[in-house]
């Protein structure tokens, strides 16, 4: 009884919530043309990035800042898991192995899936997608692996190191960038160096996107991964 | 209304509906299921708001990615919330 | 030396984190060591930036990307965030030194990566000049606050820390709606636009969003509904992490709201607002001195006074005044100088004597006499005694109320005062007056700390101008919202 | 009344949807699929606000010009947004299985009687 009471007080909280959110949305009509700053990105996104998907330049060139914090916030929760599953010793305890079918097809599988991924990555200017699903795409192939074979494991402190380095290739992108057109994370492959130009909308162009696309999907590939495998692994006394 | 707009209503009313199931569900391995149905309605919708990028992002990340790592968390502590009666406020309480 | 190279303060901290992995092999030791020469580095570069910023008497735009502001993102190297990013180095680095004495448990690999990007974090926070970028730094100082609270992996620390995160992600879903809500009304997301286009708002939508954009940063903040986190965490979280996130996460959490509030303070139903924000900051007081009065754990019993005071900051900052925000500023250095000595002493003191209850506390004064000395110091500091730093800033938080005709809001500042001393005392009698036993040896470089922490707050006691300028000048960097346009180069995008 | 779009009523609905679990529910897995599901909510209210009827992806290839788009600064902060709430949702569960080993259950309410 008490708890039919306390629910209905909750729901009714939040009606009431739902409705001042509802009057301050009435104010932001939907589907009107609110464009201030995105017309401008949208004007001048072929020119100055030589990127053709708006939304690749926004996220890595325009607000690379950005993005530069949300793989941070990656990079820390594979930490924070890390740490908080931390044991001296660890294995898998998985104990049925995969059917036959998720066993073959995984191992037909997983080569094309990471393809996939990567060519997810690498056309980021060109198509939607880009390094997040593409790094995450790589990640499902690990997960796969995990699933079908009992006692398959990645290759945790090489897996750990390329986040490290891969982390720090993206820092010292920007670096360069600082080094050479006076701006950190400044895209000095289209806009000093002029490279591509003649390419745009083919694979050779878009200024530093693919490099750093590139980062961001080995980057998010090994950390999703290792997230993966500190989930599945318990500790072991010794 | 034409059948465009109709579509729309019925995958938010779905949505909306695998939203509240995966909230009352006690069996916490299909809830975390109707969380990844509500992410993959979710990004139908993004296709439909012209969002290609976001929608691969959100199948890749929000449904396939966080509904298993739910899956392993579920794995690895308990599957059935107890039934007792409901508190509300936990983490207002000092 | 080029404005621009003050981006190093965000790249340095990364580029050290994603190091760490390949310097694991190396040691405990190592691995300490050289968190503390990064975060030696980064005062070198914060306290050039200070020295730039306030010899020149011009903020430092970082423009990331070579784009003009509204278009890329752009940090705000101004009077009030050079001296704050110079406050979180220097805790940082005074931390890293305690690290050496309070962190055993493994893996201090992980501990130091989360160490440095919680200071990346705070000074992202309180650099930035985008609206949406503060979120993405946001989430950064929440996610490793998750973790390092989390980090003994004791039972309280892991509900610490998922207390934190439930609270922490409908804050941050709030603050994303109400950026959602700002953006919508008015297309941009740089601060210093949304502050030209802020007459134009509706004033519905400005109320909501702004609304939801101080719910969601106070949780960072820790005001009063969605502060239950912050005792549990503080208690559970390792020594050296607490003592930062009262020096300093709070602060970033508290200025970005106060920097959000003051932007937009040309929307019509601004004051609704701040009464909202007056009401949070005055609960957030009351609740926090009265349950601090029934404490036994001390570092628990200093997380309340700490949430109080914070309290009085947020308070002071929501009058809508010039002497408010100074003396909320002035209040948020000394709170920061206080609180990193607190937590230290009272940190070290828990880990000789194997426990934070104030049991574990008596006869500290015969047996750990200059961690004693500390704890006294800042306690008597904190309650408000002339002669200490606080007190100054106390007095102005009080002339501040009195100027708007808030004396109820000067009466609440007196009777916290009250309150805090009587449970300081009792954790000073208990210091000094109570139990006896052997002799501790103390670390010498903790308490060279300590000592230099002391001088620093009695010499703010007996001569506070210099510092008070200082918060001046960061207050009117708050406050004169004109002057922030005008100082970034906005490029003529719509408006 | 007010009337707002459809998509506005669906996203509003899932994050009350979701806060109601975060509020009444006890089991801690629970209030984080609330919390997973009040995320998806707030990302489908950013892209619905950048939204413009009638317009296209914001790819600039064949034939679609810059006044054929939609706003493509909500979908980057989307993007943002889901791998952040990604990374929330792995740190919160390592949470919850540490503290299921230490105490045994998920209930909070549970837990909170056994630390006493």
């Amino acid at each position: 009884m008490v708890s039919v009471l306390k629910r209905g007080l909750a729901i009714i909280t939040l009606l009431i919530i739902g409705y001042w959110l509802a009057q301050g949305l009435a104010g932001v009509p939907f589907g009107q043309d609110k464009m201030l700053v995105g017309r401008y990105y949208l004007e001048h996104v072929i020119e100055q990035t030589g990127s053709i998907n708006a939304v690749t330049a926004v996220v890595v060139n325009y607000r690379g800042f950005d993005t530069l914090g949300e793989v941070t916030v990656l990079f820390i929760a594979s930490t924070g898991v890390g740490a908080l599953l931390w044991e001296r010793k660890k294995r898998r305890t998985a104990k049925t192995e995969g059917s036959i079918v998720l066993t073959t097809g995984t191992r037909l599988l997983v080569p094309f899936v990471m393809l996939f991924g990567a060519y997810i990555f690498i056309h980021g200017h060109l198509t939607p997608g880009g390094g997040f699903p593409g790094g995450a795409t790589i990640a499902t192939a690990f997960l796969l692996l995990y699933m079908a074979f009992t006692m398959y494991e990645i290759p945790h402190k090489a897996f750990e190191k390329t986040e490290g380095i891969v982390g720090m290739a993206y820092v010292i992108v920007g670096l360069i960038g600082l080094a050479i057109g006076g701006y950190f994370l400044y895209d000095w492959i289209w806009q000093t160096w002029g490279l591509g130009r003649d390419n745009v909308g083919r694979l050779f162009s878009g200024g530093f996107i693919p490099i750093i696309y590139t980062i961001i999907g080995l980057k998010v590939g090994t950390e999703l991964s290792g997230i993966i495998d500190n989930m599945l692994k318990e500790g072991v006394k010794e | 209304m034409n059948c465009v707009t109709c579509i729309n209503y019925i995958i938010i009313g779905v949505m909306i509906i695998s939203a509240i199931l995966a909230v009352e569900w006690r069996d916490l391995l299909a809830a975390a299921v109707g969380m990844a149905a509500v992410s993959l309605f979710a990004s139908i919708l993004f296709l439909i708001l012209q969002a290609p990028d976001v929608a691969m992002t959100e199948a890749a990340i929000g449904a396939a990615l966080s509904g298993a790592i739910f899956i392993f968390a579920i794995k690895r502590t308990q599957r059935f919330e107890t039934e007792e009666e409901e508190r509300p406020g936990w983490w207002v309480r000092w | 030396m080029n404005g621009q190279y003050a981006s190093l303060l965000i790249a340095l901290p990364l580029l050290g984190a994603f190091f760490v992995p390949l310097i694991k092999g190396f040691g405990e030791k190592a691995i300490k060591t050289y968190v503390l020469i990064i975060t030696a580095i980064q005062t070198g570069i914060a306290a050039w930036v200070f020295r730039e910023v306030y010899s020149t008497g011009k903020p430092i735009i970082v423009i990331a990307g070579g784009w003009k502001p509204p278009v890329g993102i752009n940090l705000y190297l101004g009077h009030f965030a050079a001296l704050f990013v110079l406050i979180v180095a220097l805790a940082s680095f005074l931390m890293a030194v305690f690290n050496f004495k309070a962190i055993e448990v493994e893996p201090i690999d992980k501990y130091a990566m989360l160490f440095l990007l919680l200071m990346l974090g705070a000074t992202g926070m309180i650099s930035t000049g985008d609206i949406f970028n503060l979120f993405v730094f946001m989430e950064i100082t929440a996610i490793t606050a998750y973790a390092l609270t989390a980090y003994n992996k004791t039972g309280e620390a892991a509900e610490a820390s998922l207390k934190y995160i439930i609270l922490g992600g409908i804050g941050s879903s709030f603050f994303l709606i109400g950026v959602a809500l700002i953006y919508g009304a008015t297309g941009t997301l740089n601060m210093a636009q949304i502050a030209q286009l802020a007459g134009h708002i509706d004033p519905t939508v400005a109320q909501v969003g702004l609304a939801l954009i101080i719910f969601g940063l106070a949780v960072e903040a820790e005001l009063f509904p969605l502060n239950a986190w912050a005792p549990d965490a503080y208690q559970a979280a390792p020594h050296p992490v607490t003592a930062m996130f009262s020096a300093f996460v709070v602060k970033a959490g508290l200025y970005a709201m106060a920097r959000v509030l003051y932007l937009t303070s040309a929307v019509e139903s601004w004051h609704n607002v701040l009464r909202l924000l007056v009401v949070m900051a005055t609960m957030t007081v009351v609740v926090a001195e009265l349950s601090a009065l029934r404490q036994r754990n001390v570092k628990r019993m200093i997380a309340y006074s700490s949430i109080s005071q914070v309290g009085l900051i947020a308070l002071a900052f929501a009058l809508g005044t010039q002497a408010g925000v100074d003396a909320g500023v002035f209040q948020m250095v000394n709170h920061a100088i206080i609180k990193a000595l607190l937590f230290l002493g009272v940190g070290y003191a828990a880990i000789q004597l194997g426990g934070a209850e104030i049991e574990n506390f008596r006869g500290l004064g015969r047996r750990m006499p200059v961690t004693a000395f500390g704890i006294t110091v800042g306690s008597m500091a904190a309650v408000g005694i002339p002669l200490f730093n606080i007190f100054w800033s106390k007095l102005r938080i009080i002339l501040a109320t009195i100027e708007v005709g808030y004396t109820w809001a000067a009466f609440l500042v007196l009777g916290a005062s009250v309150v805090e001393a009587v449970y300081y005392f009792r954790l000073i009698h208990a210091i000094w007056f109570e139990g006896d036993g052997e002799r501790i040896s103390e670390s010498v470089p903790l308490m060279a700390i300590v000592i230099a922490l002391v001088i620093l707050v009695i010499a703010i006691g007996i001569y506070p101008n210099y510092v008070w300028s200082v918060s001046q000048k960061a207050g009117s960097d708050i406050f004169n919202v004109a002057n922030y346009i005008k100082n970034v180069p906005l490029m003529g995008v719509g408006a | 009344m007010i009337h707002i779009s459809a998509f506005y009523f669906g996203s509003i609905a899932l994050v009350l949807i979701g806060l109601y679990a975060v509020l009444v529910k006890k089991n801690i897995l629970k209030m984080l699929i609330g919390l997973s599901i009040m995320e998806t909510g707030v990302n489908l209210l950013l892209v619905s606000i950048g939204y413009i009827s009638g317009r296209s992806a914001p790819i600039l290839s064949e034939g679609i010009t810059p006044d054929k788009a939609v706003d493509p600064i909500p979908q980057a902060l989307v993007l943002t947004a889901i791998v952040i709430g990604v990374a929330t949702t792995a740190m919160a569960l390592s949470a919850v299985i540490v503290l299921y080993r230490r105490y045994g259950t998920l209930n909070v309410e549970e837990i909170r009687r056994l630390r006493g």
